[in-house]
């Protein structure tokens, strides 16, 4: 794929948490960045925050961590992140208030690309999976705002169902049944292959969710889309850390994704190591 | 701050360590920004192997407190691929450029210095001999007499500075490090990574796709200064020490301990510009120090 | 949690790491707290050598980020001194006694085992053999042959289990380990400290009064992960794992490493009941691990 | 010396904070210890902050840090500690505020001896080394509270010099004149030996102080305890790290002092490392 990046400025520059608040089951980390351009959609920042990194549960978090932009709108210089406590790194983050400082590279990594000729845009998340489809809602938007971009989106429970809220237009289901939908987002994205399967599909979520929707993409024959996740040293091609298996071997996800197309995967469950 | 390596004249003494940086991945990443500002005085690739590597299976990364624990495996083009797309790229870096080479015997190891010998965008060239010999079954950068033998065979074949970057897992590393300088090594580098291991949390097995791996950063700091101190007494040559290096204080640490040249691995991919900031900070430091 | 350890009987699989915890200097300052509660499930004793020494100049002591250089240089009131003023007191412990030597000489060595071999209050000796043997210049513990030599010579003077402690700088551990095993070792433990070494912050003079030093503590942990695990595969002998650890599930990675018994070493430092709260902790993930 | 100690529960315990304060250049910490003894004047205990400690500048501090109880009155189970910021550790600390955990091992070590027959108590003290004299003040005091503890305490500046207020009956020097007697604590300790030396030396202070004050009382014959400061890894005498050079060779000061005789010792100044 070519490369649908917005460049960062070189190196980690300080900017300023303007809020950080929940949203159900997840924190929502809104910063000013001033000096950094507009992302596109898909796109990643490395995040750590200006103090007590190195500090906390058995002394992590060290490393900077990756986390896909939610929203940036274009006016303006605020990015916003949404982020799911499950470590040092995001709990640390999360903790963040007005005013602290966050050090951030970025924007990363390749975008999503604009849907092929005719095709109609149907986005599906999972979990914490769920944010860079807000932005790329956003950007995918006619400048009229008439047709709705549609999003399934699927959760563990109501709790963290909550985070739809965060898009625009979504149908939404969850594990347990406690809100939307008792299932899987796959169910409700098959529905809709079968009504109308002239579309090409944006996913981010779970890997097992993932694969799912590559499989689905790979017997209906609709391009596919998927954001993946990998753990990261990184972020920008520097310690070959993050490679996912591809069709042409491993790939660094933080140059070469984290926006891949789905027909280059045999899977996109990650391998080993129990992610 | 600029020094003479070898008859190389660098800017300052901060360099990348090999396998951490890689500045076509980054220049895809920062464009110009990373090229009018680049962060090393020199630029040392990853090791390049005769043959193209897939690396080692994922996951491939463990962080530790104040560390990592990497099992990248080397993957690399090999040296064909090398030369026919990274090195026009890399040759267009503003500073020199050094290839770090590796081979898992004297003709291999041989192939690659004859190759680079004849390219002039090529500066130095540093050999990782953290591996083994497969025709002795040694660890070529543990044994004195097994880089011996490989510096008899590889050093007429090129006039190019030739770095040795030791491994630190050895039973006495200055032993090794006199055999690359009788051997007619120009200069050594060390620490590569310490021999590390992290389980699952879960599961209790090995973490790592490729089990063990080796750990950097903060976690291996003092073990580096003290091997590049064990060294600066033994040798002749120039050292370049790394290992942990996070500001330009520690850095300057490592100059007095006795190395010409400091790598900086890890705490790049903390702050890709980290390369900057700590030469800028030991020129700081080399004025109030007098160093 | 019982533990057969070379036919010792040990209430849980958690010992103190040599040289970091003293029995009758923590009597003084916790009475009979400590021995009612006595953390560790064997006491090993500080490195006893054949002649009492002072130990290194201060400072003996440096602070990493999660970890510890120390220079202490093994000072003990020789074996005379041992055997008249620490052996009494350490005999009254509630847990069997694991007394470690050190020779410089095989010699040297062969005189403390053989004394501690007539005493019943030894439940076991550890050889630290992290040393030069002065006859030969070499690293007993760096070198399968140095070691083997050794235990040739001090093996048949005792019938005590005889534990070998390894010294992680070394190319080639496993190669050690099993010279250990070859020559009739009932057990090896490991890993001694990492060699290591710190600046005066504003001098940039060696801060250690002993120049160099040994990193202990959690900046060690994966390198004493790795050392185990490659251990497990090549000896049939049990294992000591320590370096690093702080936590019960830690010391349960060590033993799914492939370790037997765990030493807590530099934690003590931070909470002298330590070996206490990682043995419970131990306890807890092995049910629920069913390790 | 035989111990004069009182002993530790075995272990680290968690304390309370109840509070922490500035007093001129210094920070006193206070916490309740309902679970341990009443300390004797002189011994000391290794603190740890309950929370964030193993981050901080360079992740450190790691190992706990020794303090001098500086108070802790019979009646109750308060523990007063008095902190100068020099590093992370007393950084840390000196951050603690009321209900925040403290964990906390001791007493320990060797506190004072009560004056030889007939000798009366001299105190004197230098900069944070004023800290084990205040209990020690308490400690010696008659029951009637009629004779004053008389204590000769040293700072740098006027800043400094407001610690004396936590001692009851002082005169002050100050090494720049800004407050108090201009010059050395030791001109006034020679002023003091010179009136009546029938007396036995308290000290306890920076390394220069210490060996001016070891230096006088072996000339003029009068016995000393000095409290003693090296680097510390556990307190407990594990380590081997503390130790300094006496006559009888190296000691362990946390189990073989803090105090220590005067007379055993060739030089108070710490050797090495620039301390
Ligand atoms: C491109 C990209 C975009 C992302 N976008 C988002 C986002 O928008 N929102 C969001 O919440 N998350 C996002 N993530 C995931 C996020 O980066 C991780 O959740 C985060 O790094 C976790 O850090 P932590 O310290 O909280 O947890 P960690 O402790 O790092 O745990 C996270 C996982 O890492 C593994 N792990 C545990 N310990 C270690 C260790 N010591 N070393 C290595 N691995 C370990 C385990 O599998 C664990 O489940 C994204 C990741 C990528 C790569
Ligand atoms: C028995 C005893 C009683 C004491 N009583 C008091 C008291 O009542 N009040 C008080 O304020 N202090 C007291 N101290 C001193 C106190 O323990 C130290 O000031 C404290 O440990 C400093 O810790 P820090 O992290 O703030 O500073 P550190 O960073 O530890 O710096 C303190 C000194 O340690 C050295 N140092 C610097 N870096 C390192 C390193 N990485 N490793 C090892 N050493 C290093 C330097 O000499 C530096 O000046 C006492 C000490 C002892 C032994
Ligand atoms: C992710 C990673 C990859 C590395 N790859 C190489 C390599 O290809 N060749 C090599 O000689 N050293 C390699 N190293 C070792 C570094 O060059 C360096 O010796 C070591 O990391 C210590 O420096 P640091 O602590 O600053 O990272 C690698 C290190 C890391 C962390
Ligand atoms: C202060 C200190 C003193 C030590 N003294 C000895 C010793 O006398 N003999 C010995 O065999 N090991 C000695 N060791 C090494 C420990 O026994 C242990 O191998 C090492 O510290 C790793 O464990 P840890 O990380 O849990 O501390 C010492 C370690 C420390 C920190
Ligand atoms: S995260 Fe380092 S190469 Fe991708
Ligand atoms: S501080 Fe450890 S022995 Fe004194």
């Amino acid at each position: 794929m070519t490369d649908r990046r917005v460049q960062a400025p070189f190196g980690r520059r300080a900017v300023e948490v303007a809020a950080c608040r929940r949203e159900g089951a997840y924190v929502v980390l809104q910063c000013h960045d001033p000096d950094g351009p507009r992302p596109v959609a898909g796109q990643f920042y490395m995040l750590t925050a200006g103090q007590r990194w190195g500090g906390g549960e058995d002394e992590r978090p060290f490393l900077p961590r990756a986390f896909s932009v939610m929203r940036a709108p274009a006016d303006g210089d605020r990015l916003d992140f949404m982020l799911e406590d499950v470590g040092p790194g995001t709990r640390r983050l999360g903790e963040l208030g007005p005013e602290d400082a966050l050090l951030l590279v970025g924007p990363l990594g390749n975008g999503f690309a604009p849907p092929r000729q005719g095709r109609r845009p149907l986005l599906v998340g999972g979990g914490v999976g769920i944010a860079p489809l807000a932005i790329l809602q956003d950007q995918l938007a006619t400048p009229d705002g008439t047709e709705p971009i549609s999003a399934l989106l699927g959760f563990r429970d109501a709790q963290h169902a909550m985070g739809a809220g965060l898009l625009a237009d979504s149908v939404v289901a969850t594990d347990d049944g406690s809100y939307g939908h008792h299932g899987l987002i796959t169910d409700l994205l098959i529905r809709e292959l079968d009504r109308d399967d002239h579309v090409e599909v944006y996913a981010c979520g779970p890997p097992p969710m993932l694969e799912a929707v590559r499989a689905l993409c790979a017997e209906r024959g609709v391009p596919g889309q998927l954001a993946l996740e990998s753990g990261m040293a990184c972020g920008f091609g520097a310690c070959f850390g993050c490679v996912v298996p591809t069709r042409s071997g491993y790939v660094r996800i933080c140059v070469d994704g984290p926006v891949v197309n789905a027909a280059e995967l045999d899977t996109a469950l990650a391998p080993g190591g129990g992610h | 701050m600029s020094v003479d390596f070898c008859g190389i004249e660098l800017a300052h003494p901060v360099i990348n360590a090999s396998g951490t940086f890689d500045a076509i991945a980054a220049e895809r990443a920062f464009g110009q920004g990373l090229l009018s500002n680049f962060p090393f005085a020199a630029f040392v690739s990853k090791t390049v192997t005769l043959n193209a590597r897939q690396g080692n299976p994922p996951p491939r990364l463990w962080e530790l407190a104040g560390g990592l624990i990497n099992s990248i495996g080397l993957p690399n083009k090999g040296l064909q691929g090398y030369l026919e797309h990274d090195l026009p790229q890399l040759a267009r870096l503003p500073v020199p450029l050094i290839v770090n080479v590796m081979g898992f015997s004297r003709d291999e190891v041989a192939a690659l210095v004859e190759a680079f010998e004849a390219r002039d965008e090529v500066a130095a060239l540093e050999l990782n001999v953290s591996c083994p010999n497969v025709e002795t079954g040694l660890l070529i950068g543990a044994d004195p007499d097994e880089l011996a033998g490989l510096m008899a065979r590889v050093r007429p074949l090129t006039s190019k500075p030739l770095i040795v970057k030791l491994t630190p897992n050895a039973s006495d590393v200055p032993a090794v490090a006199r055999a690359a300088q009788d051997g007619g090594a120009d200069a050594v580098s060390l620490i590569n990574t310490l021999r590390g291991m992290a389980l699952h949390p879960r599961s209790g097995d090995p973490w790592l796709g490729g089990v063990t791996g080796g750990v950097s950063g903060p976690a291996v700091r003092a073990v580096a200064l003290a091997q590049v101190h064990a060294l600066a007494s033994v040798l002749r040559i120039p050292i370049i020490g790394m290992g942990g290096v996070q500001s330009g204080h520690q850095a300057a640490d490592l100059i007095r301990a006795g190395a010409t040249l400091v790598g900086v691995g890890t705490e790049s991919f903390r702050d890709p510009a980290a390369g900057l900031r700590i030469s800028a900070e030991l020129a700081e430091s080399s004025v109030s120090t007098g160093l």
